[in-house]
């Protein structure tokens, strides 16, 4: 599965396209190198399908240009693209059975039997399909038409695969597996993947590169943890990272020690804060209304904390709502009259109605205009 | 969806669908409209046994228009294509229905229903007339049975007539119009079926909200052949009434072949063909934009 | 039947045979409750009887000898019923002035009939696939164009496709016949193939397209495999109406591969001589048999939910 | 040569009569390529002549009949016999009525096969007795006997509704009532003064009048089962061509016993007649001559004789040996010769034998409209046969 | 949505199904009282999906019982089970729109007019599609056809909710907010629930009851932090927590202060001692291999943690593998010749091939049976 040249590098240029009046891609740039590992996320009914649907040429744009390698592909058939596709619907060809669905494109591209025999064994164990080859998609469960679906585009050797949520009805611990095999499978073969995915460790792990879009738009296009924690604005920083980030609308004020923001909860107040770069940056916003955000990870317990971290502030908060998940117990608090979630390690979590000690890390914190919901900080 | 799955590529890829259709369009613009258009224009000459291309205006018009038999005949289309339309898709679909409750003997019921299209109405209209007829078979019948006031007389009354022809027609058609409903019965997924299951409908309304409407490209085809069928119901109706008593069951398509190729007025059956069309056209050509334009969402 | 086999096993057995045909279908009889089904019975049998009563007059009469006919009640069974008709049908009836009956018929019919429901089906499959799936400027007008055609009084086509195959030298010869069928089927059959594709997801055209399958591949190991209901119905359709085509037959048949309705309509209908009719009926049921046989084995290829599970939503 | 020959004599003692031909051609050497096309009395048959005439294909010969010949010839494509009428003796052997039939513009373009006779009544004897009723000789006593046998329970007259036995029926009546010219005015000249006329009320008054002796099941009704029912002794009587005795005759019944034939009522000295003729086709080269021959062999008393006596009329030519007919034929045969000479020799409109397909159609729907509507006035028919023996 | 008695409870008894001859469930017992909420977990195919059919009545079970309140069901149709379904193939009615598809169920059981509408509106609001009302499902996107599936269910107002899979398609953010809204509205209504899912958290979250299948067969069946903190055996312990608990074998040893298990990484060998009830158990096994089993969160780095805690000992690895999830590190060492996951806090997190130190917390370690799987402390 090794490609030689760069065939597979990506350029999506000005791509615009309209159903009807309606447009869906409202101008999408991008540009990643061959063997680079593309996620593309966003809240669904965004356009991402639809971005795939253009990459493969299956959907024509209405306006832009699609270059794969170094051709202009707007007018090449998508048979001609070299594409493996994952289709959101699966799209199972209901006739045959999962080891002839999978064979199918092999068979198109006129790959010997022998080989054919043998991928289809390799995708299959790697899938765990095996006993299922015989099956018609029909009798396969959600999940296992999902992987069969995966397998068809794994058995062929494209320049590029474009991925459409391949996993999301996969159970954690598949998942899981699926996700390194993939990651693997990438960094063997270095072929180039365009990926769609909600889920927030597959794109934090897989991708090289995040886009982030939303309404038909790229709002943010970097490396994932650039992302995590330089976001562009509200709705990237609140997208990306889940439980999502906890947006504080405060008051920049002035300290004895320099800036920092204006908080209250359960009729207690406190100032954070800010660290020196923060606070250089909002010394105009002094006075004036800003949205803090903070990530629910940069609120937790006293006892697991480095202890000498500057930027810790501690302070006392009512808990109103608890969820344990397990390795965390979610807190939930509330911060200038909104609800704010915060990650307690399970044995410090308290009960709704108690109070509790917790540590607020600023040194991550970041801040947006409240009106144009841009970062200044 | 409204987009073609792949449209302009290659120039060969472009091309090759158009290519492709290419012949079956070639033959139906010869074929049908070509000879659309020579009929019109025998319709405009003097034509008598055989086609004459002398012009002679709106002749064969006048003729059609002043006579009787015609006006009879495009109400007796009316009366026929309506009621066996409405019938055979009402009794096929429900045949349809019926058989596609996983019934005992399905295939031997399918085929019953199926084989009067199997037969040449040359002959089971002979068939057909005997039963129908009062002294020989279904009157006669009851008559023999005991119920000496049961009257059937459809077939000798110049009223009723056109009506045993939609007898006649419905069960020469429906069973094809059940094939055709079951056949697309068969490709809906079953998994809507179980959604409104738990949404809570019965069994009835399941079919006529949701099985029925999806349906719909098939009541299309179905339409589409019924209407074919009733105007070309030329076999039946000569079969089992030769249009008679008198030409009280006389349609179009008997009308214009006896003009054109018994009476030797090929000039009046031609007009007659093009009145017969210019009628469909104002009726199917508005159902088939609406239809086709809906398709393209659907 | 197998499948009439098939069903009633699946019904007695609580567990279906591994079919999701099985499965899916025995979820909605379950729930009829039981006089639901009774008169579903009912009403099956009763439209069975109205379907079947000019048959039973057709079989009795063909039983029958002219004198029992000439006296006797339509609907009576035949005294001393016997196959004299049958054979005389089949091969001594005069049609002509040759009396072999319908058997030389019967062939030239096979002859023509074949090839042309063949060609037309498979025309029609292409171009319900193209104008379901391959979609372009104007093709929705081109199949509009087509669906009027199915319009057009056949009467009308008469003389000048006399003409037309005049001049093509196609006149009186089976191919010209087999010809106008193709051309006179091509309305219907893409009708049928066209909309029973709109109900095939596009995604599969497209998951194909990506597998690197051009137009034809998509067609034959894709959409071809999904098509049998419709192609049975198709053929069902496009046999019966050119085995009991008269009319193209007559006209436009050579005297000897003139089709089984003419050899059936020439024995049938008599101007001013004696009729049998029992060898009329015969000669009737003998010419629909082939239809039929090919009834009964389309029939069985009626499955349901062929494209079930392929796609989401 | 090859001879395409279209008829629609398909089935029973007609194809019979036709494989006559069929060998007496092949004994001159030539192939019979049989091209037969049966129904509607040849309206099926007319439609592939069409086609064929105009896909450049016409066959060698096609039965056509009475004024329709003088349409094809209109339309330029028969064929001249003049050199074998010639040879043959045509004008001599035939009576001048026939042979203007054949004719175009003076020259032989058909050979004639047979003449039917129409105007016969059919009778079961036996039933006639059975109510005390004799056999009618004019309408008068055809309607005492109807009245007699619809007392006695059976049907008086056999009939089957389809427009062209109600012509044959009404055809009758207008003879029987009219006369012969009064016939002649009116269905040969299609006179309009003579249409209208209040004999013509007359006549159709006396028409609707049988409808009371026919049975309601009538409509749609094929003549031979018609008589069937004469047969039978369901029925005592019908009106029908010389065509019905061969159904007598295959239910094993003996001619003047069994059944009677009698002249139908009031026209004893009228003889309408319906001759069955080949026309020819413009042909060329082998096929021409073999057409030729067929032509002859069509006029050969030989042929002539087996024909007719298989087909149940009698022969086209004068003076043939009519011993191996039976008693109606023999009748006929006399009729034929007695009425030729008298003036009392008719074409049949009824069977195409008068007017141009198009005005036969016309008149005959007029006719049937009015057997089968019952609230319509012998005026308004009076009115309608008029105007439809205007089209043409 | 009040409902007044006790309709919504489950109970089922010995479901056994088969397709052909293949057995998919094989044995199912479970009850649950009226209001609970029941989680569905376990890998794709193990039948999940198979249950709800049978619940719902769509599929027949091969034998057993099903009661929903006190009646017994199986010979009850489906449409008088009182029960609203989201099918995780959506199912949507492709000749309806949106809204139409909404109101189906409301309009089959005779809902006056008004009332729907307000039912849809709040519906379609609650799952933001009020902009799609007029769409047909073609039309949509994936997660937005999943919305609609979800919408027709909620617009309802049944004695019992299954939910297969509702919010696989949809996008991080919005899934937590569509679970929010299902627990707010489960906690509201009070009616009962049966709902499959792939989702740790929302099994953790949501569930009153989590039954753990797998092939056909329940594993585990308890509360959500009952089987996260003490699973039966080793599928639960891996299947329940993502990333999954590393499992390590191991040999028991005494040690001065008691009991531990030895661990090899990297060359060096240190041994983890047991908190003293596992000791106890394990007392018979000194000497004899074991699984022993901790979460990646149990391993982490030594800044943040509560020092003073007994349970943990520290220990040096060789970095192997780093992916960073936003929130944490995933740091992958190798214990015992087998790769095992920690989560680290970013700013610890060291790169590959480096050597860090690590901090094990065994006082939630778990300890299973090498052969059996079967937990045994
Ligand atoms: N019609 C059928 N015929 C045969 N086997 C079937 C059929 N339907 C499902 N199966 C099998 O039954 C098993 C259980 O299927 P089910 O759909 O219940 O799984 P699931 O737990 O919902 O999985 P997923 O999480 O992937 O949706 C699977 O192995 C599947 O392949
Ligand atoms: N055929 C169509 N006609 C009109 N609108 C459409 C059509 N297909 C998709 N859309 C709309 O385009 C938008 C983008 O759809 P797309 O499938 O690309 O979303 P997505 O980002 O993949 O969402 P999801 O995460 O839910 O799958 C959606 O709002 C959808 O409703
Ligand atoms: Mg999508
Ligand atoms: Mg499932």
């Amino acid at each position: 599965m090794h490609k030689e040249n760069e065939v597979g590098a990506l350029k999506i240029k000005h791509v615009r396209k309209s159903y009807g009046g309606t447009d869906i891609l409202k101008g999408i740039d991008l540009e990643i190198d061959a063997g680079q590992f593309l996620i593309l996320v966003g809240p669904s009914g965004c356009g991402k399908s639809t971005l795939l649907g253009l990459i493969s040429g299956l959907e024509q744009t209405t306006s832009g240009e699609i270059w794969i390698g170094d051709r202009m592909v707007n007018n090449v058939a998508p048979k001609d693209r070299d594409i493996a596709m994952v289709f959101q619907s699966y799209a199972l060809y209901p006739n045959m059975n999962v080891k002839q669905n999978i064979a199918f494109g092999m068979e198109m591209r006129n790959v010997p039997k022998a080989e054919q025999e043998q991928i289809i064994a390799r995708v299959a164990k790697m899938l765990q399909i095996e006993h299922l080859l015989d099956r018609k998609p029909s009798q396969l469960s959600g999940g296992q038409r999902q992987r069969v679906a995966m397998g068809r585009a794994l058995a062929r050797n494209p320049g590029l695969f474009l991925f459409d949520e391949p996993l999301s009805n996969l159970d954690a611990k598949l998942r899981v597996e699926m996700r390194t095999e993939i990651k693997r499978l990438h960094e063997r073969t270095k072929t180039t993947v365009v990926y769609v995915t909600h889920d927030q460790i597959e794109a934090m792990t897989l991708g090289d590169r995040i886009a982030v879009m939303k309404d038909g738009i790229i709002q943010q296009f970097g490396g994932p943890q650039d992302i995590y924690d330089n976001p562009a604005n509200m709705f990237v920083a609140g997208f990306i990272g889940s439980p999502s980030m906890n947006f504080i609308l405060s008051t920049v004020e002035k300290t004895q020690e320099g800036v920092g923001v204006k908080v209250e909860s359960g009729n207690k107040q406190f100032v954070l804060p800010l660290r020196a770069d923060a606070a250089a940056k909002l010394s105009s916003w002094v006075g004036k209304e800003i949205v803090f955000g903070i990530r629910p990870e940069q609120i937790t317990g006293t006892v697991n904390i480095q202890q000498d971290n500057p930027h810790i502030t501690k302070a006392d908060c009512k808990v109103e709502i608890v969820e344990p998940t397990g390795p965390d117990t979610l807190t939930f608090i509330n911060l200038n009259g909104k609800e704010a979630v915060c990650r307690v390690h399970p044995s410090e979590a308290k009960r709704p109605g108690e109070r509790m000690q917790l540590a607020f890390d600023m040194s991550k914190a970041v801040f947006f205009d409240p009106s144009s919901e841009a970062r200044v900080a | 969806m409204s987009q073609p799955a792949a449209a302009n590529y290659g120039s060969f890829d472009k091309w090759l669908p158009k290519l492709v259709l290419a012949p079956s369009f070639v033959l139906t613009l010869v074929f049908v409209y070509g000879f659309i258009i020579w009929n019109g224009y025998l319709s405009f000459t003097p034509s008598r046994i055989l086609p004459n291309y002398e012009w002679a205006g709106l002749i064969q018009y006048e003729r059609l228009f002043e006579n009787e038999r015609w006006w009879v005949a495009v109400k007796n289309l009316g009366i026929f294509g309506s009621l066996f339309m409405g019938v055979s898709m009402a009794l096929g679909l429900l045949l349809a229905i019926f058989l596609d409750q996983k019934i005992r003997m399905e295939g031997a019921l399918r085929t019953i229903y199926l084989y009067p299209m199997a037969l040449s109405f040359i002959v089971t209209g002979t068939a057909w007339k005997w039963i129908l007829n009062p002294g020989l078979g279904l009157e006669h019948l009851m008559h023999q049975w005991g119920f000496e006031n049961f009257t059937f007389d459809w077939l000798v009354n110049t009223d009723m007539s056109i009506y045993t022809v939609v007898i006649a027609g419905v069960w020469q058609s429906s069973g094809f119009v059940m094939a055709l409903f079951l056949a697309g019965l068969r490709g809906i997924d079953d998994s809507i079926i179980k959604a409104a299951q738990v949404d809570g409908a019965s069994l009835p309304r399941i079919y006529w909200r949701i099985i029925v409407p999806c349906l719909r490209p098939v009541f299309f085809s179905t339409l589409m052949i019924l209407a074919h069928l009733a105007i070309k119901s030329f076999d039946l109706v000569m079969a089992l009434t030769s249009g008679g008593p008198g030409f009280s069951s006389d349609v179009p398509a008997t009308f214009m072949y006896s003009m054109a190729f018994t009476r030797g007025q090929i000039g009046m059956g031609a007009a007659s063909a093009m009145m017969m069309l210019a009628t469909l056209a104002a009726l199917v050509v508005p159902y088939l934009y609406s239809e086709l334009r809906n398709s393209k969402h659907g | 039947m197998a499948d009439t086999q098939n069903m009633t096993a699946t019904a007695t057995m609580p567990i279906a045979p591994s079919t999701t045909e099985g499965q899916s279908m025995s979820f909605i009889t379950r729930w009829l409750p039981g006089p639901g089904r009774f008169i579903l019975y009912a009403v099956l049998f009763t439209v069975a009887i109205y379907y079947l009563l000019p048959l039973y007059v057709m079989v009795t009469t063909s039983l029958k000898s002219m004198d029992e006919i000439r006296e006797g009640n339509l609907l009576a069974l035949p005294s001393a019923p016997g196959f004299a008709a049958w054979a005389k049908a089949w091969g001594e009836a005069c049609t002509g002035v040759a009396c072999d009956g319908l058997k030389g018929y019967f062939w030239n019919s096979v002859k023509m009939v074949v090839p042309s429901v063949i060609l037309s089906t498979m025309l029609g499959a292409v171009n319900g696939y193209i104008l379901s799936k391959w979609r372009f400027r104007g093709s929705e007008v081109i199949f509009a164009m087509m669906m009027f055609g199915v319009f057009l009084p056949l009467q009308v086509i008469l003389l000048p496709m006399a003409q037309t195959l005049g001049w093509l030298g196609l006149a009186k010869s089976t191919t010209g016949l087999v010809f106008v069928h193709c051309v006179m089927g091509i309305a219907s059959t893409t009708l049928f193939f066209r909309n029973y594709y709109v109900g095939i997801p596009d995604e599969l055209i497209k998951a194909a397209t990506l597998d690197g399958a051009g137009f034809w591949r998509i067609f034959f190991r894709i959409i071809l495999p999904l098509s049998t209901p419709i192609i049975m119905v198709t053929t069902i359709w496009q046999f019966t109406q050119i085995w009991n085509d008269f009319l193209f037959g007559v006209v436009f048949s050579a005297g000897d591969s003139q089709p089984i309705t003419v050899g059936l309509n020439n024995l049938a209908n008599t101007s001013s001589s004696v009729k049998e009719y029992n060898v009329d009926m015969a000669a009737a049921i003998i010419a629909g048999l082939p239809t039929l046989f090919v009834y009964v084995v389309a029939g069985k290829y009626f499955v349901r939910g062929l494209t079930a599970g392929a796609v989401k939503g | 040569g090859e001879v395409e020959v279209l008829h629609w004599w398909t089935s029973g003692g007609e194809a019979k009569a036709a494989a006559e031909l069929k060998k007496i051609m092949q004994s001159k050497g030539h192939t019979w390529k049989d091209f037969a096309v049966a129904g509607g009395a040849g309206d099926n048959a007319m439609t592939v002549l069409k086609s064929r005439v105009v896909s450049g294909n016409p066959p060698a010969a096609a039965q056509i009949k009475g004024p329709s010949i003088q349409e094809w010839g209109d339309e330029g494509v028969l064929a001249n016999l003049n050199d074998v009428a010639k040879a043959e003796q045509w004008d001599t052997v035939l009576p001048k009525v026939v042979a203007d039939v054949m004719k175009y513009k003076g020259n032989y373009v058909a050979a004639p096969v047979n003449v039917h006779r129409v105007n016969w009544l059919w009778v079961n004897p036996e039933v006639l007795k059975k109510a005390g009723a004799k056999v009618p000789t004019n309408w008068n006593e055809f309607f005492d006997t109807a009245e007699k046998l619809q007392k006695a329970g059976v049907v008086p007259l056999a009939h089957g509704g389809q427009a062209w036995q109600d012509a044959t029926v009404f055809e009758a009546v207008a003879l029987g009532l009219g006369g012969t010219d009064f016939y002649k005015k009116a269905f040969v000249q299609l006179d309009q003064a003579t249409l209208k006329s209040p004999k013509m009320e007359e006549v159709l008054t006396t028409y609707k009048k049988l409808k009371k002796y026919v049975d309601k099941n009538s409509p749609g009704r094929d003549w031979n089962l018609a008589t069937a029912m004469v047969i039978q002794g369901k029925a005592g009587m019908q009106i029908m061509g010389d065509w019905a005795k061969g159904e007598f005759l295959a239910a094993n019944k003996v001619p003047g016993k069994d059944f009677v034939c009698t002249p139908a009522p009031g026209t004893s000295n009228a003889f309408t007649f319906n001759i069955d003729s080949f026309a020819m086709f413009k042909l060329s080269g082998d096929s021409a001559k073999a057409q030729k021959d067929l032509a002859a062999a069509i006029m050969s008393p030989q042929f002539q004789e087996v024909f007719n006596l298989n087909k149940g009329s009698i022969p086209a030519r004068l003076n043939m040996d009519m011993a191996k007919f039976d008693d109606c034929g023999k009748q006929s045969s006399k009729d034929f010769v007695a009425t030729s000479k008298s003036g009392g020799l008719l074409p049949s409109w009824a069977h195409g034998m008068a007017m141009y397909s198009a005005t036969q159609g016309a008149i005959q729907d007029a006719i049937s409209q009015f057997w089968n509507t019952d609230s319509m006035t012998a005026k308004q028919a009076v009115d309608k046969i008029a105007a439809a023996a205007k089209v043409r």
